[in-house]
């Protein structure tokens, strides 16, 4: 009798998850490199790196100076040379250095070359706050990117997925940046490690199923939406669905709008400021594709609308705490 | 193929830096040693307690000590006139205390409250304090230079006779912003002294991983800019050089390099144990023979100063970090109802942001609430 | 009998409406300077200082070498001062060296430092596309700044107001964005030099009235938008009114709420990416603002989402052309 | 009080740069002169072309001539071997040409024509070539750096016996990329030479205004790098220190930077008369005593080239340019329903965009009806 393959579920964090897919990737495809900061010797500002420098040295997990223009800009040029580097940017408030190579160069390399050249580059990077970490340290501007034609964006909410889109992110032939975040890397969660696990690019998932609301997000947002779920259903009798964007370039709008044709409510949630930032679009888009569905307008939640202050009773208001959520989803039940 | 360096045993000594030809004439007044010690003291004691603090949680976020630096910190903002300006990374409580910051407020900062230097809104990382010319720590790598630039640009177009210190770590000289800024103090002709704290490692990457001229104060050259490097645990030498370096600065009008060869005794932050990168056998031998709290004592020991007085040095530095400590635990939180305050500072913002409301996502309308009340 | 003040409404270009501010406000007040490259001999690569450094001389007019990095943090550290520097930025396609000391320092100093010190300081720009400058030197990213507290964001659509609102930003005590627009520079109108003239931040302006439709949108997108709402009258009856937004941040949503309750129906138009861009932000305002007031879902025009190409009839098929902005207009007005 | 440097009569002088010393003993093969003429005068034409083609509007956006600059172009092309990769600023047109790339695709670009080297994407500022291994002209001042780098450590990587050659301008210098590019090439010995073309202008800014350390080559002594100055009207010169240099590259993994020091003699660009900033005396001076193409024919001629043979050169060249012309003009524009072609190249990419319609603006529409079709 023939050994069959058993699904090999594994607890882990998403830091773990994060590593895993970049081991894996590293044994797959001898053209994946990771370069960055720390990522050696200090396994990592985050740990995320962990051992993968023991494992494969100096050459495949390159220490990088503080230059971030430096190696982003780098990246872009072993890209285009049929590498795939695989950057870490310590935190997403530093890759605002490097910016330039990020939406000048790498976004452009293909399209302002007539696809004489590519860039199959990957740039992780954490966004968030919550760690009295201050204005300069707890931003989050993915949206920045994902209004860059040339660049993919996703964001990852379980180890799961964080497994899975780093390991599609590296696989891709274009640039993409991978938004990790500061408060998951030690969440945990279930990774099917007896297969590839890869996640496909742009396709949103309902996480909960509901039938009054949706709370719509990415990364960190998405457990929070969770947690207020739990709360709309056991305190109030709400039943709310919860979509996890997942890829915010390109954007899975049919699974949205389809939540949202179904429970006529929406409330979209972010880590950052929601002003010009990544609700925005989301809300304009559910507003367009379901006006004739939605029963109230859409809601949004993000940090309140100031560089994030030190002080823990100062942070803990400007965060967008699941009490604000809820609040923002009764208000759009109506209730 | 090598196309990094294999890390080797730390390259790291102890000996001093040797000797490197002053950039001008101008002798500074000999440094007032008991009172460089006290600062000192000052410093370490109020470091030891803020990573006790930590440990306690009532400090937050990063924290990164100056436990072995306070030579380097004394040294530099002595060698200052009371209307220079000093700038620095978030490794900011030594630079506060030793420029005159009270340790009340540097503490009360650092616990968030409302009493802090910057009001409970910076922590650790952006202590400041403009009336003794200390104009903040900062937290992106290398993003004060620039802004020190234009500080000494602005001294020398509203006709002030002051100059800039602007102090940053060995990993920072690899950013584009040391260059750019350079060169404008350069060409501009500005009275600004740039001040490498050279510690041996930018987190765990040691300085020759990290800089392909690791004799960091010859970068100056490529400004035609005159740069040395001066032995950071020796207060006095960390002093004479600074004064001299910004008297010219001042007077000519030229700006330069200063490389100060220090060590940290902690990790990078108090989250950061220190060892991976580094042996404990080399931390060691700068904790016994290069800590510069010991090496200032015995200076003035040979002096003649008594035990009584080191002792009275202590206790009086001791008493200020209790009472800051006390001072912080007083100090109210910031009320939530002043999150708004100091997003602007125009006297027309309340009524420039009276229209915004309408459709406002939650955490707007939560500032427009607080912002236009 | 006394002399009267009497109008003096001069005809000028949008690039003399900008320098003539410059001038006054250099003339009134000297703490203000300019910095930037080929601002001075030069005349400014757009010639908009033109002959203001042969009047005030190299250091009021401080010509920069290439190193956007370096003077708009020179220009932070000069107003943390006390000073007032007006920094121009050759094209906004050039700040993104610059950005890591606009967003994480100009817009966090004052916040950060608990009000010790302020920042106030005038970054001037233009945005746009149209004369085949290809993707590095075609964009629109001004919504990524209106996504940053702490900084204030306007972007001028007429000469009058260039030259207000540049007044109005350098008597600000904070950081402020002026977004001007390649394609404006030359755009001519009254301008009355009898007044000061300054124009204040954060008052939207309703620039035509009309009943049916409410077109809304910024810069050279209001000319365009006005283009438009002629034709929608002249071949279609249809009475669109016209909202130049002038600031970004802060918005005046009152204005626009006023003018969509009114019509009934909206849309944005930016020359930018739609995407995640400035009007996504409008947009999803005006559906949460006026839900109960729109007859059909907010519409949005933005440029074609791709790196901007160079070829002729590329570029003319990627820009939001009038024909767009119409089709769009008239999709949203069900006709 | 001065922050600024007044200007004064322009210290750009037509007299060559002192011989530096050699980085290393390779020596090159001697240059084919008359290859090399031929390749400046293709170079001279078409530009002269490209120059009336904007002035009849066939051509549009920026467009920077290399007029002048001829033998800084064929010197640095003819130094390297066909393996190498070079990548440079906007000033694109003569290092496509020079490293091989036919006059129809580049003139095509330069139509914005389908044919076009970049398939009429890019234009004057982004001509490429990469079966020629000219990796681009790019538009943001000192961008490719960066990039360039990049490229050389991926030659590493992949084991290939290669080098890069990075051009910029001498205004692109003062960047922070220059600074931290320069230090990663140096710290991973990686083979690349950073060419800096300094023709005495970024815009209309002089090197002596811009550069506090206006020798610009001994800028490489910040990393200890090698750095040296040629004349780059000479191209034997430019083609003997390039070839020299890149080989040390290859073979010892040694950076370097060569100062091409060389002169525009039209404007930045088309739309700049290029006489504000400096004076028509100066202009001409060079125009008349060291033109590139004056000064290798001279030596030809020496060397007992013919009228004849100078004058076929002119023809082949010109009929080449010709031809350039009529192909380009015959060349279709891009087709609009081409527009969103190579925004992405993943083959996934129209499945993962084809879930993005619903509530998608204008622009984004269009994108995804084109992307997904
Ligand atoms: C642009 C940027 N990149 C990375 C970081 C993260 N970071 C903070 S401190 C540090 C090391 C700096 O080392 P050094 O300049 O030597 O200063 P030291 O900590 O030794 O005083 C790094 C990488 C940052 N704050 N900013
Ligand atoms: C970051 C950035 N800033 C400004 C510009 C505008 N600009 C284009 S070319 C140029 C001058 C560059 O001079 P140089 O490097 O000497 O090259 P040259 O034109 O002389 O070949 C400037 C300022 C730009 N393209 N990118
Ligand atoms: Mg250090
Ligand atoms: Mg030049």
């Amino acid at each position: 009798m023939a050994a069959e393959a058993v699904p090999a579920i594994e607890t882990m964090t998403y830091r773990e998850a994060l590593r895993l897919a970049m081991r894996e990737e590293l044994e797959r495809d001898p053209s994946v490199f990771l370069m960055g900061e720390e990522i050696g010797v200090f396994q990592g500002s985050y740990k995320v790196t962990g051992d993968l420098f023991e494992q494969f040295g100096p050459e495949r997990v390159m220490e990088t100076p503080i230059s971030e223009e430096g190696f982003v800009g780098a990246a872009v040029g072993a890209a285009m040379s049929g590498l795939r580097p695989v950057v870490e940017i310590m935190t997403l408030n530093f890759i605002v250095v490097a910016m330039d190579q990020v939406v000048n160069h790498a976004a452009k390399v293909r399209y302002m070359f007539g696809n004489k050249v590519g860039c199959p580059m990957v740039i992780r990077t954490p966004n968030g706050a919550g760690n009295q970490l201050t204005a300069q340290h707890s931003q989050s501007f993915e949206g920045w990117f994902a209004n860059v034609p040339g660049l993919k964006v996703v964001a990852p909410a379980t180890p799961s997925d964080a497994r899975g889109l780093l390991k599609a992110a590296i696989r891709d032939d274009d640039p993409v940046l991978v938004i990790e975040n500061l408060q998951l890397y030690k969440a945990k969660g279930e990774v099917d490690t007896s297969v590839d696990g890869a996640v496909e690019i742009g396709k949103a998932k309902v996480v909960r199923e509901g039938t009054d609301i949706s709370l719509v997000g990415h990364s960190f947002a998405v457990t929070r939406a969770l947690h207020v779920a739990e709360k709309l259903q056991a305190d109030h009798g709400i039943s709310a669905e919860v979509v996890d964007l997942r890829s915010l370039r390109p954007l899975d709008m049919e699974t949205v709008a389809a939540s949202v044709s179904k429970t006529n409510r929406a409330l979209c949630v972010e880590e950052g400021w929601a002003s010009y930032g990544v609700t925005a679009e989301i809300a304009s888009r559910i507003s367009l594709a379901c006006f004739d569905d939605l029963d109230a307008p859409v809601g949004r939640v993000g940090m309140a609308e100031v560089p994030m202050p030190y002080a823990k009773s100062l942070e803990d208001a400007a965060l967008p705490h699941e009490d604000k959520i809820l609040a923002a989803a009764l208000e759009v039940c109506g209730a | 193929m090598a196309t990094t360096r294999r890390r080797t045993s730390s390259s790291r000594s102890t000996r001093r830096p040797e000797a490197i030809p002053p950039g001008s004439a101008h002798v500074a007044e000999p440094l007032d040693l008991r009172g460089a010690l006290r600062d000192m003291t000052l410093i370490r004691l109020f470091e030891q307690e803020a990573e006790r603090q930590y440990k306690r949680a009532r400090i937050g976020g990063y924290c990164h000590l100056a436990i072995g630096q306070e030579a380097a910190n004394v040294g530099v903002a002595r060698g200052l006139q009371p209307q220079d300006k000093l700038l620095s990374s978030y490794r900011s409580h030594g630079f506060a205390l030793a420029r005159g910051t009270a340790p009340t407020g540097a503490m009360a900062e650092l616990f968030g409250r409302e009493d802090g230097v910057a009001v409970g809104r910076g922590g650790s990382m952006h202590l400041l304090d403009p009336e003794h010319g200390y104009f903040g720590g900062w937290g992106i790598v290398a993003g004060q230079l620039p802004i020190a630039t234009g500080m000494a640009l602005a001294g020398v177009k509203q006709g002030e006779n002051l100059a800039v210190l602007c102090e940053l770590g060995d990993g920072a000289i690899n950013m584009g912003a040391w260059h750019e800024s350079l060169n404008l103090a350069a060409i501009w002709n500005l009275p600004i002294v740039f001040a490498v704290f050279n510690n041996g490692y930018g987190m765990g990457t040691t300085v020759d991983q990290a800089s392909a001229e690791p004799e960091l104060y010859k970068r100056a050259a490529a400004f035609r800019m005159h740069g040395e490097r001066v032995d950071g645990q020796d207060v006095e030498a960390v002093y004479e050089a600074t004064a001299r370096l910004m008297t010219r600065a001042r007077e000519e009008r030229k700006p330069a390099v200063l490389e100060v060869m220090t060590y940290r005794l902690r990790g990078h932050s108090v989250a950061d144990a220190g060892t991976a990168y580094r042996t404990k056998e080399e931390i060691a031998e700068w904790a016994d023979k290069r800590d510069p709290i010991a090496l200032v004592t015995e200076r003035l020991v040979a002096d003649g100063i008594t035990t009584e007085e080191l002792d009275a040095i202590t206790a009086e530095t001791q008493a200020l970090v209790d009472e800051a400590v006390a001072f912080a635990e007083a100090s109210p939180m910031p009320d939530v109802s002043t999150l708004a305050d100091f997003v602007y500072g125009d006297p027309n913002t309340a009524e420039q942001f009276s229209r915004m409301a309408p459709g406002s996502p939650a955490g707007e309308e939560q500032l427009l609430a607080q912002l236009v009340a």
